[in-house]
């Protein structure tokens, strides 16, 4: 197999964090910012998985497994909360909660 | 077996008092009577049958610090309780211990006595928080371990917190919670000092152990002595109160019940003298002889100070409450004078002070029950109102005031000769305090009692159950005015004791005493019984 | 495989840049799961197949499945209108530092990968192995996720009735109007409400 | 029946707690019957044991009698005991006599007054004190009295405590009486240290012994006694209290700040000779005091518009002839002064509240005149009274007293020009002020009604008071008149004899000086009565004039002492209690709390709530900490 640099990899995987963070910062509405962080998890699986394909071991795979069931609950959670947050507020913008001012 | 009692008694009071509350507010009250008051019928019988032992010239007996605290003591209980910190279950009585338990006992039932009327909402809870207090209070001095001590200081912290904040008058949880902080951060303090000993006392001998007797004479370096002794000091000194750490004293007593403000000035604060008497000079003395110029400076700025802030108060209770700081400021003149005089004074300004403001307390919850107000302002010839409560609060006024012939002026004046020897100017100044203290004692009868009564005000004079609490507590300054020998033969074991404890030359006279000097001063104390007077006297005459 | 690799990662961050920056909420999250496509052939490039394939499963799979459900439920497509313009601005100054600051750091020692393909048996010896205890607390994670998720869906129904009943309440002690001096009485029924509620 | 002793001060003590406990159960005659029959079976007590006393001296010519120790500690041990000689003798039979007589005056003169009863009761309370004070065997003992004294002072002057100007007074007696105190206790602190006792024999014994004259230890030592003597005395600087304590009633004036308390200063200094004898500085500090305060108080006498505030003025004056007597060790002379002055002073004082009683409460002496006719008995009594204090020669006890005073100044070993110019002055002064009053309220024209006229209980008081003015004196004559001089003997017994031996001796005490003190009161009184009979509109004229005027008005407020001191002190104190009414420690404590609080403001001021704004932070410290890591 013709050899990837780490470093490729492991940029593609800040370039994809990066832009799910610009996400998470920039965009209102819940459900997209749940995909962005689904984005980041999933760039950090990425970078994971290069680690673990640098050693030739499976312990990076093992760790985007268990990022992968976080990421599931995650969502599970998330969506369960958009949907109740939708209900209480009648809108899905994040910005239209801040009752939680100190 | 009898000093568990003391503990015990309002401690199982406390409880029944509460569940009985439910069936009638009358046997809850009857129930706190007897809670405070038996413990008080027990002391007194011990008090007569140890007399003869407690009047016996101090007898060291065996070697060592542990052995000249033995000399003074009427009873003890020992038990294990920690054993493996070496923490133990020890209640010991001297003459001082008496007083105190003695003071503890009747202001705990002049605090049930004088809320008969007043208190009528949650009246269990109430005679439950006071009963606990007290057993706690009884705790405190009964304890000779470092861990039992600080146990009861704390565990009393508790109930009086309620009181205030429950029962008190309009800011009382501010009050509650500033006492609160007040005294728990400072308890801290102490508890670290008490620990940081107890292993300095473990590195030294290899044995744990909280037992005071075992840990009087502990060696250090003067500097740690220096900041432990500061540990205590700062428990002590909130407690007291001292100057720079009192504001809280005229919250609490102000906003708590009358109950509340009784057994707060009467006995609370007294846990700090005591506290300094029984177990920081003695553990600390060289640390203390280098405080002690601080300290003086601190009581009598607290004096004076004291002196006027109640001077320049509105509320009628408040103005008392300060009165407490200001003559606190002289039990601390006495406890760092150090002298036989002065610890005498010290012994006698506690109870003295406890019957005299307790008494001015109740006065004021009276009023305040009959016109709702505390405010001097609103008041005003209340004399032609009610005649006999004017003269007893004249009476009162002219205690706090130090008038001849009622018990504050022979513990003043004691604690002022005591300390002349040690500084002219603290004592000086301390006199110059009972000036501001007829300034402001007159100006409260002036503004509550006398002139022109303007704002019609019309209720009844004092009651049955009044006229019996105050004028008990009249006798009893007036008894101890004119003879207050049976106090002082009562602290004479413990005052020779703690000065033996802390060596003759540590803590002596000060570098003032010129004629006489320390040498035949302090030699004389020992001997006691009237001769060292005239030995010293005698001593003059020959070098002459 | 290289030549694999560069298209796949151009594909991903392309789509995953057309994630963030599309309005409508269902081209958004089709352009995700393109996004995950790539990344699973990036997974394959990098010799991983097992994960390349649950990354299509799960997360495209799955994951997106759910996240379609809950547009459709909620039944919203776009976004409310910009309230900040150049709202964008600050998060792309922060973002571009950050990936700066990464990429410095990845580059600064340059590795080549090993090139050798981790197959399913190796990971599923790993996986039920020395890991076997991480196994076991996703397993619980997701069994609290699930019960989490359903209790939290599940008491947008109490809510409707707690607002209800709010409603009744205000109405009740508006009703009331006593003021000036407060009422014993009146303070404790309203103590008990509010136990009740 | 010198064991008796104890009684004297027992019996108005017995009868002050009988009052306080029956209080509104008695009725005004059971009450009268307590109040001053205690204090006239007192005084007949002290009649028995003082006669006994003076009959058959007991061995050393002095009576000690301990009751008990009223503490020990580590050999501080006072005793409740009574020590009675040749001086206390003296002042029990004062007090005692003139205080029943008081008493019985009070009866009357209180009958209408509400507070009757409690009236009774501060004044047995205040007999009570006195004879403690006074026989008391040790300064601790002898202290409780002089406080004791004080609070009946306070209690009394405020006796009308409806108007709050009489509790101020009262209220500015004690205070301004406890800064000297303060003095008096530091003295006890210094001598109990240097003399390791306060039973007053053996610790004079001991200061003779121990004490170098002149050293500084005895003379801190006196002037603090002096420092007590002159609050309780009424001398410059604590003067100012006097006056104002005018406000009481006028038997309390008659008792309590002419008779026996403001004398207390007087009996102390005259107890501790042996101190003062030992520190010459302090005694010349005394007679300073003495000159000053009579001569102050004197010029201030003369321009009173009020009856007692006058009088009041006049025994601070008094008083000062005492202290200049003390402080030129004229022990003696000054002891006498202070019997003779007893007697006149009362006098003057009991018929000063019957005039203010029969003219309705009124105090102004220009609203008074011609009373001649209208009170009689007053007139005479009031007269002898102010001859006495004038000391018309020969015929008033006054006379006696000053002249021996006067004499004393020049004649004592310490004595000087200076202060017998002073005693002079002072007497031409005095004689000028008695006669103003004499010819002011009782001569000229009839300004207001006389309401009221007294009746046996008052006057009884009067004439015995009027008969020991007169032949007061006479228990000491002058050695150019006669040899007969048994106060004196009495006194040699108890106090330093008078050693008169100056090199102005011869004239002082002999026929010169005496024609000189006989001239100056002479003239004094003749010039008061050019000035306010014949005279009468022109003097006042002048003194209305605008140059003249200034210096009355300055004199009338006491030589702005008051002024002074409320600048000095009262008003910085009430300012500061004022100001830190709140606590100014309170402030650090509250300024903790505040800062927690601010703080809390400014944290939860970032709590904004959104939750994007928490992920941009969560981004900055991401950063923060990467740009720590990496770019390290």
């Amino acid at each position: 197999m013709a050899s990837v640099s780490l470093d490729h990899a492991l940029v593609l995987a800040a370039i994809l964090f990066a832009i799910g963070f610009a996400g998470l910062l920039t965009r209102r509405n819940l459900i997209v910012m749940l995909a962005c962080i689904e984005i980041m998890l999933n760039a950090a699986g990425l970078a994971f998985v290069a680690a673990g394909a640098r050693w030739g071991q499976a312990d990076g795979q093992v760790m985007f497994l268990f990022v992968l069931a976080m990421a599931a609950a995650e969502v599970a959670v998330g969506l369960a909360l958009a949907i109740r947050f939708r209900q209480s507020l009648k809108s899905l913008d994040i910005d239209d909660a801040d009752e939680m001012k100190g | 077996m009898i000093l568990v009692l003391y503990i015990l008694i309002p401690a199982v009071a406390a409880p029944v008092a509460w569940l009985l509350a439910r069936r009638s507010p009358a046997l809850a009250r009857w129930t706190a009577v007897a809670g405070t008051a038996v413990p008080l019928v027990i002391l007194v019988a011990q008090w007569i049958a140890k007399a003869s032992a407690l009047q016996a010239a101090f007898v060291a007996k065996g070697p060592g610090p542990s052995g000249l605290i033995a000399g003074s003591w009427i009873a003890h209980v020992q038990t294990t309780w920690i054993g493996s910190l070496g923490i133990s279950f020890f209640l010991a009585a001297d003459g001082l211990t008496m007083i105190m338990l003695l003071l503890t006992f009747a202001l705990g039932l002049l605090a049930v006595l004088c809320s008969w009327r007043g208190i009528t909402e949650r009246v269990g809870a109430f005679h439950f928080m006071i009963l606990w207090t007290v057993a706690g209070l009884a705790g405190v001095f009964l304890s000779l371990d470092l861990f039992l001590f600080y146990f009861f200081f704390e565990m009393m912290l508790i109930p009086m917190y309620f009181l205030i904040a429950v029962w008190g008058h309009e800011k009382r949880v501010y009050a509650a919670i500033k006492f609160f902080i007040f005294t728990q951060v400072s308890g801290l303090l102490m508890l670290v000092a008490i620990v940081a000993l107890v292993v300095i006392h473990e590195r030294a001998t290899g044995v744990y152990t909280f037992d005071f007797t075992q840990l009087l004479g502990t060696r250090m370096a003067s500097g740690t002595a220096f900041v432990l002794m500061l540990g205590f000091f700062a428990a002590f000194a909130v407690k007291l109160p001292v100057w720079p750490l009192h504001t809280w004293l005229p919250d609490a007593h102000t906003e708590a019940p009358t109950a509340g403000s009784v057994l707060l000035a009467g006995v609370l604060i007294k846990i700090g003298a005591y506290g300094m008497l029984r177990f920081m000079v003695p553990l600390f003395p060289d640390a203390v002889r280098d405080f002690r110029t601080v300290a003086l400076i601190l009581a009598v700025i607290g004096i004076i100070y004291g002196a006027i802030m109640a001077y320049g108060q509105k509320d009628m209770k408040r103005l008392v409450a300060y009165t407490s700081v200001s003559h606190m400021g002289f039990v601390l003149l006495g406890v760092f004078a150090w002298n036989s005089w002065a610890l005498q004074g010290v012994i006698l300004q506690l109870v003295c002070h406890a019957l005299s403001t307790g008494a001015l307390f109740i006065m004021v919850g009276g009023l305040q029950d009959r016109i709702h107000t505390r405010d001097m302002d609103k008041m005003g010839g209340l004399w032609q109102v009610a005649p006999r409560m004017g003269g007893t609060a004249m009476f009162f006024a002219m205690a706090s005031l130090g008038l001849p012939g009622l018990g504050n002026f022979v513990a003043e004046f004691l604690i002022l000769v005591g300390v002349w020897q040690v500084s002219h100017w603290a004592a000086v100044l301390g006199a110059v305090g009972l000036v501001f203290a007829t300034v402001y004692a007159l100006w409260m009868m002036q503004r509550a009692f006398q002139g022109e009564e303007t704002h019609s005000w019309s209720f009844a004079d004092l009651t049955r159950r009044e006229v019996g609490m105050l004028g008990a507590m009249i006798v009893a300054l007036v008894l101890l005015g004119f003879w207050p020998q049976p106090l002082i033969t009562t602290a004479k074991q413990t005052v020779t004791g703690l000065q033996l404890m802390t060596g003759q030359s540590t803590l002596s006279w000060g570098p003032t005493a010129e004629a006489g000097g320390p040498a035949a001063g302090e030699a004389a104390l020992p001997a006691a019984d009237g001769a060292a007077g005239s030995t010293a006297l005698a001593d003059d005459g020959a070098r002459q | 495989m290289t030549a694999m690799f560069y298209i796949a990662a151009v594909v991903a961050v392309l789509s995953t840049l057309m994630v963030v920056t599309r309005h409508n909420l269902v081209h958004a999250l089709l352009y995700l799961v393109v996004s995950l496509f790539a990344v699973a052939v990036v997974f394959y490039a990098l010799g991983a197949p097992f994960v390349a394939a649950l990354e299509v499963i799960v997360y495209a799979g799955a994951i997106m499945m759910l996240f379609l459900f809950a547009v459709m439920l909620l039944n919203v497509s776009a976004e409310s209108p910009i309230r900040m313009r150049r709202a964008w601005l600050g998060p792309a100054i922060l973002v571009a530092v950050l990936l700066a600051e990464v990429i410095y750091g990845i580059t600064r020692q340059s590795q080549a990968l090993g090139g050798v393909e981790v197959g399913p048996q190796a990971v599923s010896k790993a996986l039920y192995g020395p890991y076997v205890l991480g196994v076991e607390l996703a397993s619980m994670l997701l069994l609290a996720a699930l019960i989490g998720a359903r209790h939290i869906a599940a008491r947008a129904r109490d809510e409707e009735e707690a607002a209800e009943s709010m409603e009744r309440r205000r109405a009740k002690t508006a009703g009331r109007t006593r003021p000036a001096e407060p009422d014993l009485a009146a303070q404790q029924t309203l103590s008990a409400e509010e136990g009740d509620a | 029946m010198l064991g008796l002793l104890w009684l004297i001060p027992a019996l108005p003590a017995a009868g002050f707690v009988l009052l306080m406990l029956l209080n509104r159960r008695l009725s005004r005659p059971a009450a009268a019957w307590i109040g001053a029959g205690s204090v006239g079976l007192s005084a007949l007590v002290a009649l028995i044991v003082c006669g006994s006393f003076i009959v058959s001296p007991p061995a050393g010519d002095s009576y000690h009698q301990v009751l008990w120790t009223w503490f020990d500690v580590a050999g501080f041990a006072p005793t409740i005991g009574f020590y009675l000689d040749a001086v206390s003798v003296l002042w029990v039979l004062v007090i005692t006599f003139v205080g029943f007589l008081i008493h019985l005056y009070s009866t009357e003169h209180m009958e209408h007054d509400e507070g009757f009863t409690r009236f009774f009761m501060y004044l047995n309370l205040f007999v009570a004190s006195m004879l403690v004070l006074v026989l008391a065997d040790n300064m601790l003992l002898l202290y409780l009295g002089w406080e004791g004294v004080g609070l009946c002072s306070y209690l009394l002057i405020s006796f009308w405590q409806k108007d709050p100007q009489n509790v101020y007074s009262g209220r500015k007696a004690f205070i301004v009486t406890r800064v000297g105190d303060t003095a008096l206790i530091a003295g006890l602190f210094l001598l109990f240290t240097q003399l390791r006792t306060l039973q007053i024999q053996p610790m004079l014994a001991a200061a003779q012994h121990s004490f170098v004259p002149g050293s500084a230890v005895a003379v801190a030592a006196a002037l603090l006694i002096l420092g007590g003597a002159v609050g309780k005395s009424a001398q410059v600087p604590l003067q100012t209290w006097l006056p104002d304590a005018m406000a009481g009633p006028s038997p309390v004036s008659a008792l309590i700040h002419a008779a026996t308390m403001v004398t207390a200063g007087v009996y102390l200094i005259a107890r501790t000779n042996v101190l003062f004898t030992l520190a010459p500085d302090a005694r010349l500090v005394v007679a300073i005091v003495g000159t000053v305060t009579l001569l102050i108080a004197g010029f201030s006498a003369l321009v009173q518009h009020d009856l007692k505030r006058a009088l009041a003025y006049s025994t601070i004056s008094q008083i000062g002839y005492m202290f200049l007597a003390l402080g030129v060790s004229g022990w003696e002379a000054g002891v006498f002064h202070f019997m003779t002055h007893a007697f006149f002073k009362a006098l003057l004082f009991l018929a000063a509240g019957v005039i203010i009683e029969a003219l309705a409460d009124e105090h102004d002496i220009f609203k008074m005149g011609g009373l001649v006719r209208e009170l009689p008995a007053v007139f005479w009594t009031f007269t002898i009274g102010a001859a006495a204090l004038a000391a018309l020669p020969f015929v008033t006890d006054g006379f006696y007293s000053k002249d021996l005073i006067i004499a004393t100044s020049l004649g004592s070993v310490d004595g000087s020009l200076w202060f017998y110019v002073g005693s002079l002055v002072g007497a031409f002064i005095t004689a000028l002020y008695s006669f103003r009053l004499v010819f002011l309220v009782f001569f000229g024209e009839r300004h207001t009604e006389v309401t009221r006229r007294p009746r046996w209980r008052q006057l009884v008081p009067l004439y015995a008071l009027a008969t020991l003015s007169i032949v007061g004196g006479l228990v000491w004559m002058p050695g150019w008149v006669s040899g007969f001089h048994p106060l004196e003997d009495f006194l040699d017994t108890a106090l330093p004899q008078l050693d008169l031996t100056s090199r102005y001796a011869a004239f002082a005490d002999g026929t010169g000086g005496a024609f000189v003190t006989i001239l100056i009161v002479a003239v004094g009184i003749g010039i008061a009565w050019l000035l306010w009979i014949p005279w009468r509109k022109s003097t006042h004229a002048f003194s209305e004039s605008p140059a003249v005027r200034p210096l009355a008005a300055y004199w009338l407020g006491g030589w702005g002492f008051d002024w002074v001191y409320e600048r000095v002190f009262v008003r910085p104190v009430k300012w500061f209690a004022h100001a830190a009414r709140n606590d100014l420690v309170d402030y650090v404590v509250g300024g903790i709390a505040w800062l927690n609080v601010a703080a809390w403001r400014a944290l939860s001021a970032g709590q904004t709530g959104r939750l994007r704004a928490y992920v941009a932070v969560a981004g900055f410290g991401i950063v923060l900490v990467l740009a720590v890591v990496v770019l390290r």
